[in-house]
């Protein structure tokens, strides 16, 4: 593979926890790989499947969603049914053909923002070991 | 589900120093229609040393009468509260397929795990039967403390047989027969068990306590469903009372006794006069015979 | 047509020191729709935000990107700059190339600057499909309920009334007080119990911002904050309190008489009874189960079956005023309220499930909360210390603590907190009503975490001369007229009996019944106990997950009296703040449906954390969902399940969202 | 346990998880509430009262257990267990100590406890049944505890309660079978007393 292969993650953050987490990251100066690409959500159980779909289908090599840790979510209980909702999603990006590895949901609290750059940092390493996406 | 057929198993001591019990119990089951197969060659349960010194031996003895019961596909009926202890927690362990295995092993044949092995108590049976019971002579009268002892109530988890605190099943029969069943709060307290041999001093001071607190209840006599508390309460009852220097005098029964008593049956055939403390006198002023 | 301006943010050396700001408005100037793209060096500075408001105005911008901290920085603040122009507040995107870049990107200056554009090319594409979003403002009614006239209640209505505010407290027994009226005295201070109280509960029922509703029960809340909609059942007296004076003469004269749950069964009350003699209000009701009269008309109107009743109405005969109406039924009463505070508090352990402490079963074991109105000089005893069962003087008494607390096996594994002190209350108490009586305490551990508790412990032992005994009694048992407790004094490591006269079990606190009920009916949280959730255990205590509703006191969890004043003010003071306000400005960036494209599968209904989500039937009878926009707290949580994708967010659509990815690969 | 011995906690400690696997219990839920002691009616003949015993295996203290009498004083009647708040077996717990004193064969002052068990199921396997009046003989005889419970003996006998000749089950051979097997089990270490039935 082409040693400069940079891939592409698209994100989607909570705005409660797991992008307080990514700020907090910046705040706290830790470095991460500029391989991710954060779009702010209200809340992990916002994310529709179809989003994720779509970001393969234009080319993402990986997709992120990060929420607050089950339990602490700001309405409750909205990551239970983000945990529910993508278990399905899985199966299905099988049969589209994208390995399992490149998509990821993670919890992220606000005050874990050294979690996230390692996130980061180790989803963008597996990537790169996993290589471009064949199409 | 009321059934008329059991597997019967005695246990040692109903042999020998339990003869009464054993007796009085068959003649009850017969009055109210109940079949007693006693298990062929029967061997015993074990209690309580196997347990206690050998896990393996302690499910194995037990599960050698569960199976001849189960093969005889009826529901087993224990009349010695140890026995029917053992044979519960055998049953309960066998639920296991890592215990099912090994005792498998241990017998030299394969446990099916399809069995669900039935055990109950003689109290059970006879509870469950007090509708059949045609009372010819009511205890009017009789103070009965009903005494249940630890195996028949606890565990609940593996006996699953009554209220571990305050058990029902006995009085309720008590009164069916017309005797007076007093309340009283030692009902489930140990009286010693099987260290009547090994340390007497514990068993003289337990059972004391028990006799004690049912002569204060107001009762005139006890009944049992354990050979070993028998024993305890009875044939010790002269130690205890002359090391306590207390006037205890209080006649202990098996329940079967009472019932045999109050279904009519002839005293003589009840074995009354297998005890220590001599119940005749008891049962005569209170006019029951 | 979108007409878009960018300012790109230097942050001092922030943003600049890593991305090459010049560079990046180079770039974005070339985007479609964007005829303004400039940085500025501190954006959030006033010259920064005058700047932009210039901008604004010169190219009449009508949408505005501001790439610079995060937007949970500024948002705020830049949302008020551009509206301050006239333009609606809501047409304003933040990229954030501070946090999420620069200054996680420190050691790439190329690379962090490529991804500022990226991020600023993904705001551009989302800010081109925002729409003017107009806060919507909800009148508040400024009326407050409190369920339950404890001291928690109590305080809370004095506090929300003297702010100004009206109050209805709805309490379900005959008088308001609740568990505090049945105490003599309070730890640590010893201090009359009713002499803290009654004062509290006269100012309440004299207090003309208050509306006190007692024998009431609320039945149903619909609403939300600020305008809450409550159905209360007000229980029949039989009593007209507009007529009744309180005098008593019904009471006194009433000839039926039962066991007074007031004082735990230990004294008799009437059939037409005030629960204690400092009841507020001072008026009584008629218990309908066992009233004479009541039971002759039942009897009639069931074809006179069996024996006759006598007609009694002696109360009604008696009565100077006439205020007796037998034909006064239960009512429902609908009122509005703002907000809900709930101080359902809490009931004793019920210790008959001890069936090894006599099942309740024999009546020289008795509860504290039973010795309590034992000791009161109001009490069914006029403070006689005596054995329910023959009425000795008991001069042996031991405690036992921890019944129905920290016990795993009867459900109850929590610690009731006020045990351990009520506790040694009792045994100072007792050693002051008789200087001959000895108590003992079986404890598991003595917890003195409070002011002046552990002091209080120790007088206990040094003055009280009270026997502490560790380890939890296993059984007792009567022995002749004493009561024997089988122990161990874990200390000595051998076992103990103590033959007593009188047994008190320091029963544990559990949520009074119904609290659950209650709180299904006001949507708030309960845990497997059925005490009531806080929205934060620390930082949030008197709120709950639904706004306008607040729980203070013991349903929350074991409280002690001063504990319980505070939360009570705690959520007074919530309640006073929230309607310190006329209005109450919702957020726009809420749920919409679509009607044309709703199919009525109402899954969001279901998936609705907020209840926010309910549904009607359009003319052409077709069921759609509909969305209460104050109730809604723009989760989003209803677009991810909506099938035929009916229903949007307002402000993160899900077109918006799909174009942010797309722009990645433009 | 001697009283003036230091002792060093084990937090970890064999005897634990042995006792843990016997017993299926949790050692650690234990917080010393001492209502298995308080309801013990043998309790005050113990060296160990059971809150004691627990405490002790939590510390790891295995010498002052396998030593202790408490064990074989408990005769299981369950009532420590019936109303522990922490709802731990502790009967079982007892008897996982029994059968590890017998597994690591150490002698503790109760021997004659032991000798009554062996020699109880020694009669077992001899004649498929327990044999009373033997059992009682071989007892006193070898427990060296003349005339013990000697003045119900006779009672006994008049009254028929004692059979002068143990009573032989034709299935006793059977019963010896099993007692073979179960030593073949251990000699062979196809059970391990930790691994034994109980194990989880």
């Amino acid at each position: 593979m082409a040693l400069d292969y940079e891939p592409k993650i698209v994100g989607f953050l909570c705005n409660w926890c797991s992008y307080a987490g990514a700020d907090l990251a910046g705040t706290s100066r830790t470095t991460y790989p500029a391989n991710v690409r954060i779009i702010r959500v209200p809340c992990s159980g916002r994310v529709d499947p179809l989003f994720v779909v779509k970001a393969f289908q234009l080319g993402a090599d990986g997709v992120l969603i990060s929420g607050c840790h089950v339990g602490d979510c700001h309405y409750n209980e909205g990551n239970f049914h983000t945990r529910r909702r993508f278990v399905l999603l899985r199966p299905f990006l099988d049969y589209l053909g994208t390995e399992k590895e490149r998509f990821r949901l993670e919890w992220v609290s606000a005050s874990e923002g050294k979690k996230f750059s390692q996130l980061v940092s180790e989803f963008t390493e597996t990537l790169k070991r996993i290589g471009p996406r064949k199409t | 589900m009321k059934k008329s057929r059991y597997a019967y198993y005695p246990g040692c001591t109903l042999k020998t120093s339990a003869k009464e019990y054993d007796i009085s119990a068959r003649l009850v089951c017969k009055a109210l229609g109940i079949e007693l197969e006693e298990l062929k060659d029967w061997t015993c349960c074990g209690a309580a040393s196997a347990h206690s010194i050998d896990q393996l031996l302690g499910i194995a003895l037990p599960a050698l009468e569960l199976q001849a019961a189960a093969k005889l596909e009826l529901p087993l009926v224990a009349a010695c509260a140890l026995c029917f202890s053992r044979l519960k927690f055998a049953a309960h362990e066998l639920k296991e397929e890592k215990v099912r295995n090994l005792i498998g092993e241990v017998m030299g044949k394969e446990i099916s795990q399809d069995h669900h092995y039935e055990v109950v108590h003689l109290l059970q049976l006879l509870d469950e039967n007090t509708d059949k019971m045609k009372i010819e002579k009511p205890l009017h009268g009789l103070k009965v403390a009903c005494y249940y002892g630890c195996l028949l109530v606890r565990p609940k988890e593996v006996t699953n047989f009554d209220d571990v605190e305050n058990p029902q099943t006995m009085d309720r029969i008590i009164q069916v027969l017309g005797a007076e069943n007093v309340g009283w709060d030692f009902k489930t307290e140990c009286c010693g068990g099987s260290h009547m041999l090994v340390r007497p001093d514990i068993v003289v001071k337990l059972s004391h306590r028990l006799l004690a607190q049912a002569q204060q209840a107001g009762a005139d006599c006890l009944a049992v469903a354990c050979p070993v508390c028998h024993s305890n309460l009875d044939s010790m009852q002269k130690t205890i009372a002359a090391k306590y220097k207390d006037n205890i005098h209080l006649p202990v029964f098996y329940f079967t006794q009472l019932a045999g008593l109050a279904l009519g049956l002839p005293p003589k055939q009840l074995l009354l006069d297998k005890h220590f403390i001599d119940p005749l006198p008891l049962l005569m002023n209170k006019g029951l015979m | 047509m979108a007409r878009i301006g960018v300012f790109v943010c230097h942050c001092g050396t922030n943003i600049a020191g890593t991305v090459d700001v010049t560079k990046v408005v180079e770039v974005i100037k070339k985007l479609p729709m964007v005829v303004l793209a400039t940085d500025s060096k501190y954006t959030c500075s006033e010259p920064g935000q005058a700047s932009i408001r210039e901008a604004i105005i010169e190219n009449n911008l009508n949408r505005v990107v501001i790439a610079s901290c995060s937007p949970r920085m500024h948002e705020a603040t830049f949302r008020r700059t551009v509206a301050s122009t006239g333009l609606n507040p809501y047409l304003l995107e933040i990229a954030n190339i501070r946090e999420q870049c620069s200054w996680v990107h420190s050691d790439d200056k190329e690379v962090a600057t490529a991804k500022a554009i990226e991020i600023i090319k993904m705001a551009v594409s989302k800010v081109i499909r925002h729409e003017p979003l107009f806060p919507t403002q909800v009148e508040i009614t400024k009326r407050a309920l409190i369920i339950g006239g404890g001291i928690t209640g109590i305080q809370a209505a004095l506090d929300i009334a003297n702010a100004g505010y009206e109050v209805v407290v709805v309490e379900r027994e005959p008088s308001i007080g609740g568990r505090m009226s049945q105490l003599d005295k309070t730890f640590p201070t010893l201090d009359c119990s009713a002499c803290i109280l009654t004062p509290k509960m006269v100012d309440l029922g004299q207090h003309p911002k208050i509306k006190l509703m007692t024998y009431a029960e609320v039945k149903k809340v619909k609403g939300f904050v600020g305008n809450f909609e409550a159905e209360i059942l007000q229980k029949a007296r039989k009593v007209d309190h507009l007529k009744c004076t309180g005098c008593g003469t019904c009471w006194q004269k009433c000839p039926q008489k039962i066991l007074s749950q007031f004082d735990l069964g230990l004294g008799k009350r009437t059939a037409i009874y005030i629960p204690f003699a400092q009841a507020v209000p001072p008026k009584p009701v008629i218990d309908v189960s066992i009233c004479r009269y009541i039971k002759y008309l039942n009897w009639v109107a069931t074809g006179q079956e069996g024996k006759k009743p006598p007609e009694c109405r002696i109360c009604e005969k008696l009565c100077p005023t006439g205020a007796i109406t037998w034909d006064q039924e239960e009512e429902l009463i609908t009122e509005k309220f703002g907000a809900v505070v709930v101080a359902t508090g809490y009931q004793t352990y019920d210790h008959s499930h001890y069936q090894e402490y006599g099942g309740g079963a024999y009546p020289d074991v008795i509860s504290g909360l039973q010795l309590e109105r034992l000791m009161s000089a109001s009490g069914p005893t006029g403070g006689e210390v005596i054995r329910p069962s023959d009425g000795a003087h008991p001069k042996t008494v031991a405690f036992v603590c921890c019944v129905g607390s920290r016990d795993q096996q009867k459900g109850r594994p929590y610690c009731s907190k006020v045990c351990c002190m009520y506790t040694a209350k009792h045994a100072i108490m007792l050693r002051e009503h008789d200087p001959e009586i000895q108590c003992y305490i079986f404890y598991i551990d003595v917890r003195t975490g409070g002011k002046d508790f552990e002091e209080f412990y120790l007088r206990a032992i040094d003055e009280a001369g009270v026997i502490y005994i560790k380890g939890r009694p296993s059984k007792i048992y009567r022995d002749g007229k004493k009561l024997k407790i089988l122990g161990e004094d874990a200390l000595i490591g051998r076992p103990v009996e103590i033959a007593a006269d009188l047994v008190v079990l320091a029963t544990g606190m559990e949520p009074s019944i119904g609290a659950d009920e209650l709180a299904r009916i006001l949507n708030a949280s309960y845990d497997t106990y059925n005490f009531m959730v806080e929205a934060h255990p620390k930082l949030r205590p008197v709120e709950t997950q639904t706004d306008g509703v607040f729980v203070a006191g013991a349903c929350v969890g074991p409280r002690d009296i001063p504990e319980c004043v505070a939360h009570g003010g705690a959520a007074a003071a919530k309640v006073s703040a929230l309607f310190s306000q006329d209005t109450l400005t919702t957020d726009p960036l809420i749920a919409v449906v679509n009607q044309a494209r709703c199919i009525g599968c109402l899954l969001c209904v279901a998936i609705c954390p907020f209840k926010a989500i309910s549904y009607e039937v359009t003319r052409d009878k077709r069921l759609i969902a509909v969305v209460n926009e104050s109730l809604c707290k723009g989760c989003g949580l209803c677009m991810a399940s909506c099938r035929p994708k009916a229903v949007d967010l307002r402000g993160f659509t899900n077109q918006q969202i799909l174009d942010e990815v797309n722009s990645l690969w433009l | 346990m001697s009283v003036a011995s230091v002792i060093t906690p084990q937090p970890v400690s064999e005897l634990r998880s042995a006792v843990e696997a016997y017993s299926r219990q949790k050692i650690s839920h234990c917080y010393q509430c001492g209502k298995c002691t308080a309801g013990c009616p043998v309790a005050y003949a113990m060296d160990l009262t059971p809150r004691r015993v627990m405490r002790a295996i939590q510390l790891g203290l295995k010498d002052e257990l396998l030593a202790s009498r408490a064990p074989w004083i408990c005769f299981f009647c369950i009532t420590c267990s019936a109303r522990c708040p922490r709802e731990i077996d502790i009967a079982s717990v007892m008897e996982s100590l029994r059968l590890l004193a017998i597994s690591e064969k150490t002698k503790s002052s109760v021997e004659d406890i032991k000798l009554f068990h062996r020699l109880f199921l020694s009669f077992v396997r001899l004649w498929g049944r327990a044999y009373e009046l033997g059992l009682g003989a071989a007892y006193n005889l070898l427990g060296r505890h003349p005339l013990n419970k000697a003045e119900i003996i006779p009672g006994m006998l008049s009254r028929g309660k004692l059979a002068f000749l143990p009573h032989r089950s034709k299935r006793a051979n059977e019963i010896r079978k099993i007692f073979k097997r179960i030593e073949v089990m251990r000699n062979e270490k196809i059970i391990q007393p930790k691994s034994e039935v109980k194990a989880q």
